[in-house]
């Protein structure tokens, strides 16, 4: 049984996630559309925060909220012609894109109903893994470590940085 | 006799082709011409040496206790071996027949050298261009030539009759920038090349049912008891007879096995002395220098086919079908070519048909004999007028060359009158005419009176019908002499010489020739030369009416061609105008160019090859090409899919999943 | 009331939908890479509330959603600059017209 | 000493490829081709001479007592590759191979000094060696597997040879021909997988190794009906087979001369010779049983090349389809499975490649000269450039089958043979099949004779055609070595025929016959 506030927190973090997703979809402005995004993996990193991730949501707020969004902004700025922000959408085409996200919806709703029972657990009173887990489990070879998609994700991110200035760079 | 002979005999030719053939352009002209003449002269020498051995010096290993001639082989190895008993080998082959043409072919190839020592060079002593070329072919033809008629096997022998068609090739094209030249050359190879098709399936044929392309096997005497050929020693054909005896007896369309192989390598012998049809060739081989036409399309080559028949004559015996086949081909030839020769121009042309003619002659013989008349007396006599033939007709067609030379031209329209100013030529030519008419003393007299008996010994309507022929023989050879000797002569314009006589090397030739042209009937042949190696005394059974009547025709024609040709009259123009369309015919040689010309032009060449060029290209290759177009056109049709729009990569991915979702979903309900 | 898994998938669900939507939808192509940003961040959701819920005792959902937004971080910064070179090259970043390197 | 003589085929080539690669200089590039292709003769010189003398002294044991019967197979060695898939680089030759294997060297030497002046020297010979390789590879080796890999090293460097140092219609003609031959190896490769996997008895270890397979003679019959076609359609695509010919013409008219040399030389003889060695060595029920199929195919290629090559004007077609003719007979020769139709079948592919090999080379020589190969454009090269004329000549006479030069006995070994067979099989109420077909292959030499005289009348003999030739040079000593060393080659076969013919037949004895079960 949880605390009304949790409920209510909850409550009003879903609605937030709903309500930016969808508007950060539907809005012309594509300034806007970031902003939206923002406020989503806000939300996200809370229910993060929720289930106890604390790591995670930091995590989650410093890369994706601080970093990412960043970017986008700046791209965002560098890119758009003065006054050409919009976009216009067919109408034909976004019926469609209606109707085949709609379709999924339901498809993986259907399939979450269809598994209510298994699903309808309370949160179980474990402790999540503290920093110095995570830590073990990210510099470890063992059984359940990670070192090497640890090191495969640091190579990636070499990569990235350097196609980025490859990418980037004026001739 | 020690084998060394016998191999230098063969190897000494090859090796001045060789040695001229790659040293000869390094060689001033006449340093080849003597090197080659030189060595067909030790060639000639060994010869007759062996030819002498062989017919006088008793030796057992050549004559039997009984006088009967024995075949000998002189030495033998084994060159490509197929199987255990088929097995081509190279040897050295001595009896009655290849003796006595060791003899001719030096005899006619020496003084062919000799004389075109002479010849090949112009009035200023300037050499042909090709002059060493010339003589190393001469020496691979005599080589091949040897090398047929000393052939141990069957198979020898048709290597060197490909041997002796791509000299002839080679040396009918010699004037090899001439178009005329050339296209002879190349039709002399194919019409001689499509008869030894036929030639080489008979040996297929034989070989097969036989198991030996040895000729000792191949013609030794059948067994008692066996019909056909496979009378060959059991032991060495073991396995194919085997399954040949377990069949019924070989008959295929009509004929039996024997017969066809027969006629097939009789086709081959056609080819190569020009019977009807596959005479075509001949005619225009007279492109090729003449002393090539007197020593291979007069002498020697063209009688391969006779030749190779006699070679097999014991196999023929037992076909009386195949015998009658070389009767009628070599009658009806016989016929015709002496008609067209009545009508031609050209001098040589007129020598051509006229070899042609009297292979035809020998062809009959050989069709005629059987052992019943006279000990196959056909047999003899086909070999003595291959031997007489081979010395006169040398002599025709080298008084021909010398009579080329000193004109310029192979019309007889350009020569007329010439007996004042070549007298050498108008003599031994003269002698040439009256051996070929048949007059006696000369040669062609007694192998001709042979033949005749022969014939009409056989059937009397083959007997008649060869004396016509004989008396037309004797018209067109006079028409030609009185023509080119008689006549009123030409002006011979301002600052030209008056044709003369020939040089030494060229006038000898014919003297040596005539001489034996005027001597050579008193051989007493058939002592020496029969089909079973006994001894058979012609002068003994000598048939006096026969000869009385072919001289009589002989003497009759030659009036009638003194009447017609001795000075210029309308005679011949009347003749013309009665017989127009006949005339015309003969001298278009019965249209059988132009009819080969449409079989293989039109019909093979337009409507097969091209037919088939047009299928490969259009049918085969377009398939090929349609394929290639086929997989182009999908991939034009599935490209568009790949559009490069990753909004479309994304609906098809996002339909395939919902379409797999779903359809998981309703699975699982 | 308890606040099941359930309730934690719906909206990472709608999110996940959304992000599909404005993919599919959309033609400026940092519009798009947001729609993905966001399809990401729901899969990240669903990692973790799995294991959260139904394996409590391991990591390796939150360990896949940590390297997730390293990717997610590597592939933004990666298109960005992709997005931007086009965009100095051609002055355009509709999706649909920038077609000149396909097949 | 010699038991890994073998493997140095493909050392020699290998090594060479590295000294070309040091090169500098179109010199040094001359230096290493002729120098490594000399070294390749006396290889397989030494490989020769040290094979009969092997076989000789087996020969004197088993008369000793001391040796039961004759391998199959001589120097025979494995290393293994691919253990998994029990694949081994397993080498052995017997005297088809050894022929063959001095064809290709003969070959090689012969068109290495005919692109004496070709562009991009380097990469031009790093190609043709490589495919030398994939060629030598592929006649020694025994292992199915590496067999295979070998002939696609040897056809994939065709793409990029004439395709870039091709003449007319290259790139075509590149696509075409790898297309086809890649289309070949397609059904090829099936036919070997399938080959492997009945490759032995129930339970027993599967192997890629010919001789094994033979020996263990397990595959199932239903099998073989479909395996032989598979592997015989794809060699017989390189081997020119009627109707999957027409890559030839216009591969060997686009090629450059000393690559047309070696494709039509010796690459189309690794058709034969994989048809021979793998359909049939391997399958002989299923050979026996659906040999008429093919050998209509084949019979029909042998008139049907000749004929096409009647209206041809352009040499290099002319020489395709001549190839198409006398590869069909090689083919021909082997559906036979007669022993004498099978010797005169190795003979014939040795005879072809010679002399195809010097066509070839003579043709580019000519094109060299006068830039066209059409036939109408030129005549009289006769009184031009005798020497290459002459040569001219001498192959094509070789072509036509002169006695004494290598085409007859060839010729002549197949006709006996497939007569034999023929008749056999009329006689033994078989069907006359064979015979007819016999027959008609026979009539191939009256029509090889027509397009060669026409050729070489148009050609070499009559007037001279065009007087901007008259200013041409004859041969030079570069192209006289090329010519001189086939030419060579080919009189020797066609005055000794029975050396190599005991050295081919000397094979059937032990191996082959005994498992057609023709002995």
């Amino acid at each position: 049984m949880d605390s009304v506030g949790s409920i209510i927190l909850f409550v009003i973090v879903a609605l937030s996630i709903v309500v930016f997703s969808i508007l950060a979809v539907t809005t012309r402005k594509i300034l806007r559309a970031a902003t939206y995004l923002l406020f989503t993996l806000f939300a996200t990193a809370v229910v993060y925060f929720m289930l106890d991730y604390q790591f995670l949501g930091a995590v989650q707020i410093a890369v994706y909220a601080g970093g990412i969004v960043v970017l986008f902004v700046f791209a965002i700025l560098l890119t758009s012609h003065p006054g050409h922000n919009s976009e216009k959408l067919a109408s034909k085409r976004r019926v469609l894109g209606l109707i085949a996200s709609l379709a999924m919806l339901f498809i993986a709703g259907g399939s979450l109903l269809a598994r209510c029972g298994a699903l309808s657990v309370t949160k179980p009173d474990v402790a999540t893994p503290d920093m110095n887990q995570i830590g073990t489990a990210m510099m470890g070879v063992g059984e359940g470590q990670y070192l090497l998609p640890f090191e495969a994700i640091s190579v990636l991110l070499l990569a990235c940085i350097i196609g980025g200035i490859v990418v980037a760079r004026k001739r | 006799m020690s084998p060394v002979i016998p191999v230098i005999i063969l190897a000494l030719p090859l090796f001045m082709f060789i040695f001229l053939g790659l040293c000869g352009s390094k060689m001033k002209h006449p340093v080849a011409g003597f090197l080659g003449t030189l060595g067909l002269g030790v060639v000639m020498v060994l010869s007759y040496y062996t030819a002498f051995t062989y017919f006088f010096s008793g030796a057992p290993e050549f004559i039997s206790a009984a006088g009967e001639r024995l075949q000998c082989v002189m030495f033998d190895q084994t060159w490509l071996q197929f199987t255990d008993t088929l097995y081509i080998s190279l040897g050295f082959f001595l009896d009655p027949i290849s003796a006595m043409m060791l003899v001719v072919i030096t005899t006619v190839s020496f003084m062919v050298h000799l004389y075109s020592l002479g010849y090949m060079r112009d009035h200023h002593g300037v050499y042909e261009i090709g002059f060493q070329r010339f003589y190393a072919f001469l020496s691979l033809f005599t080589f091949s030539m040897l090398g047929l008629v000393v052939a141990t096997n069957i198979f020898q022998m048709y290597i060197f009759w490909e041997l002796v068609g791509v000299s002839s090739y080679l040396l009918i094209g010699f004037y090899y920038r001439k178009p005329s030249a050339v296209s002879a050359s190349k039709k002399a190879f194919i019409v001689t090349r499509f008869a030894d098709l036929g030639f080489l399936i008979g040996i297929l044929i034989l070989s097969f049912y036989t198991g030996t392309f040895d000729f000792t096997l191949l013609t030794s005497a059948p067994v008692e008891g066996m019909s056909g050929v496979y009378h060959v020693d059991i032991n060495t054909a073991e396995g194919i007879l085997s399954t040949f005896t377990s069949h019924p007896a070989p008959v295929f369309m009509g004929a039996s096995v024997l017969t066809w192989a027969l006629v097939l390598i009789f086709m081959g012998g056609m080819g190569k002395s020009a019977m009807m049809p596959l005479h075509i060739w001949l005619p225009d081989a007279m492109e090729g220098p003449t002393p090539v036409s007197a020593l291979i399309h007069a002498a020697t080559m063209v009688v391969a086919g006779v030749y190779l028949v006699a070679r097999l004559f014991p196999l023929f015996l037992m076909e009386e079908s195949a015998l009658v086949i070389v009767t009628v081909v070599g009658a009806l030839t016989a016929f015709y070519a002496a008609v067209v020769a009545c009508t031609q121009i050209d001098i040589k042309r007129v020598l051509a048909f006229s070899t042609i003619s009297q292979i035809a002659f020998m062809m009959v013989a050989l069709g005629v004999a059987r052992p019943e008349h006279h000990e196959s007396l056909g047999y003899m006599a086909s070999m003595f007028h291959l031997f007489t033939h081979a010395m006169f007709k040398a002599l025709l067609f080298l008084g021909a060359g010398a009579l080329i030379h000193a004109i310029g031209s192979n019309d007889y329209t350009a020569m007329h009158g010439l007996r004042k100013h070549m007298p050498i030529t108008h003599w031994t030519f003269l002698i040439g005419c009256l051996a070929i008419a048949g007059i006696i003393p000369f040669s062609g007299f007694f192998s001709k009176d042979e033949i005749l008996s022969a014939c009409g010994s056989y059937s009397t309507l083959v007997y008649i019908w060869m004396s016509l022929v004989a008396g037309l023989t004797a018209f067109y050879m006079f028409r030609l002499y009185y023509l080119i000797f008689w006549w009123k002569e030409h002006e011979i314009p301002a600052g030209h010489h008056a044709p003369h006589d020939q040089p030494w090397t060229m006038s000898l030739p014919l003297i040596i020739l005539a001489a034996i042209s005027c001597v050579a009937g008193f051989i007493p042949f058939g002592k020496l030369v029969s089909w079973n190696g006994e001894p058979y005394d012609f002068m003994a059974h000598f048939d006096w009416g026969v000869a009385s009547v072919s001289l009589a025709v002989a003497v009759a024609a030659i009036a009638l061609a003194t009447v017609m040709y001795r000075k210029e009259n309308a005679l011949p123009a009347k003749f013309k105008n009665a017989l127009p369309n006949l005339w015309k015919w003969a001298h278009l040689r019965f249209y059988w160019d132009e009819l080969y010309m449409f079989i293989t032009h039109k019909i093979i060449f337009n409507g097969v090859c091209r037919a088939l060029a047009w299928f490969d290209r259009h049918i085969i290759d377009g398939t090929m090409d349609a394929f290639a177009a086929i997989t182009h056109k999908a991939s034009d049709v599935i490209k568009p899919m790949q559009s490069g729009q990753v909004q479309m990569y994304t609906w098809l991915y996002v339909i395939g999943a919902l379409l797999l979702g779903g359809i998981t979903i309703l699975c699982l309900m | 009331m308890e606040i099941t898994a359930l309730y934690y998938l719906v909206p990472s669900l709608i999110m996940f939908c959304c992000g599909l939507y404005g993919f599919l939808t959309r033609r400026n192509m940092i519009a798009m890479l947001i729609s993905l940003e966001l399809m990401l961040n729901g899969v990240d959701l669903n990692f973790v509330i799995f294991n959260r819920f139904l394996f409590p005792g391991q990591m390796e959902g939150m360990i896949f959603t940590l390297f997730g937004i390293a990717l997610a971080a590597a592939e933004t910064a990666l298109a960005i600059a992709i997005i931007i070179n086009i965009f100095r090259w051609v002055n355009n970043i509709d999706i649909r017209e920038l077609n000149q390197m396909k097949f | 000493m010699f038991e890994n003589i073998l493997i140095y085929f493909v050392i020699i080539p290998l090594v060479m490829l590295a000294a070309l690669g040091l090169c500098r200089n179109i010199k040094q590039i001359r230096a290493v081709a002729v120098v490594g292709s000399l070294g390749l003769i006396a290889l397989s010189t030494v490989v020769l001479l040290q094979y009969l003398d092997m076989r000789s002294a087996i020969d004197a044991a088993i008369a000793a007592g001391t040796a039961t019967e004759q391998p199959a197979m001589l120097f025979t060695n494995t290393w293994t590759w691919f253990a998994p898939l029990n694949i081994h680089l397993a080498v052995g030759v017997d005297g088809i191979s050894i022929a063959m294997l001095m064809l290709s060297s003969i070959i090689v030497f012969a068109g290495s000094f005919a692109s004496w002046t070709i562009k991009q020297p380097k990469e031009f010979f790093l190609w043709l060696i490589l495919l030398s390789t994939g060629v030598f590879g592929f006649f020694i080796s025994v292992d199915l597997f590496t067999m295979f890999m070998f002939y696609e090293v040897a056809l994939i460097p065709m793409y990029l040879l004439i395709g870039v140092w091709g003449s007319g219609k290259k790139n075509y003609s590149a696509m075409k021909l790898t297309l086809m031959l890649m289309g070949g190896s397609a059904f090829l490769m099936l036919g070997l997988i399938g080959i492997y996997y009945h490759s032995a008895p129930e339970g027993g270890q599967l192997t890629w190794n010919l001789l094994e397979i033979v020996d263990n003679d397990a595959i199932p019959h239903g099998w073989q009906q479909f395996l032989f076609p598979m592997t015989f359609v794809g060699f017989g695509v390189l081997g020119a087979m009627f109707p999957f010919h027409t890559w030839s013409p216009d591969g060997h008219a686009s090629a450059p001369t000393a690559v047309s040399m070696l494709h039509a030389g010796v690459l189309m003889k690794l058709g034969g010779y994989g048809c021979f060695r793998v359909a049939i060595y391997t399958m002989p029920q299923a050979a026996h049983e659906l040999s008429w199929i093919f050998l209509i195919l084949t019979g029909i290629s042998v008139v049907y090349g000749a004929f096409c090559a009647c209206v041809k004007t352009d040499l290099k077609y002319i020489n395709a389809y001549s190839s198409v003719s006398h590869c069909g007979l090689v083919l021909f020769a082997i559906l036979m499975l007669n022993e004498t139709a099978m010797t005169g079948a190795i003979m014939q592919m040795l005879s072809h490649g010679l002399m195809t090999a010097l066509f070839f080379a003579l043709i580019g020589m000519i094109y060299g000269r006068t830039h066209t190969r059409e036939i109408t454009e030129m005549g009289g090269m006769m009184q031009i450039m005798p020497y290459l004329s002459v040569c001219y000549v001498i192959a094509g006479l070789a072509s036509l089958g002169l006695p004494g030069l290598s085409g007859f006995v060839a010729e002549m070994t197949i006709f006996v043979g497939s007569f034999q067979a023929g008749m056999a099989d009329f006689l033994a109420g078989h069907g006359s099949l064979r015979l007819v077909f016999t027959l008609v292959a026979c009539c191939s030499i009256v029509i090889t004779a027509v397009y060669i005289l026409r050729v070489v009348g148009k050609l070499l003999f009559g007037p001279v055609h065009d007087d901007h030739h008259r200013s041409l040079t004859d041969a030079t000593w570069w192209e006289r070595v090329s010519t001189v060393s086939l030419i060579v080659c080919v009189a020797a076969i066609g005055c000794f025929p029975n050396f190599f013919s005991n050295l081919i037949k000397f094979t059937f004895d032990p191996a082959i016959f005994s498992v057609l079960g023709l002995k």
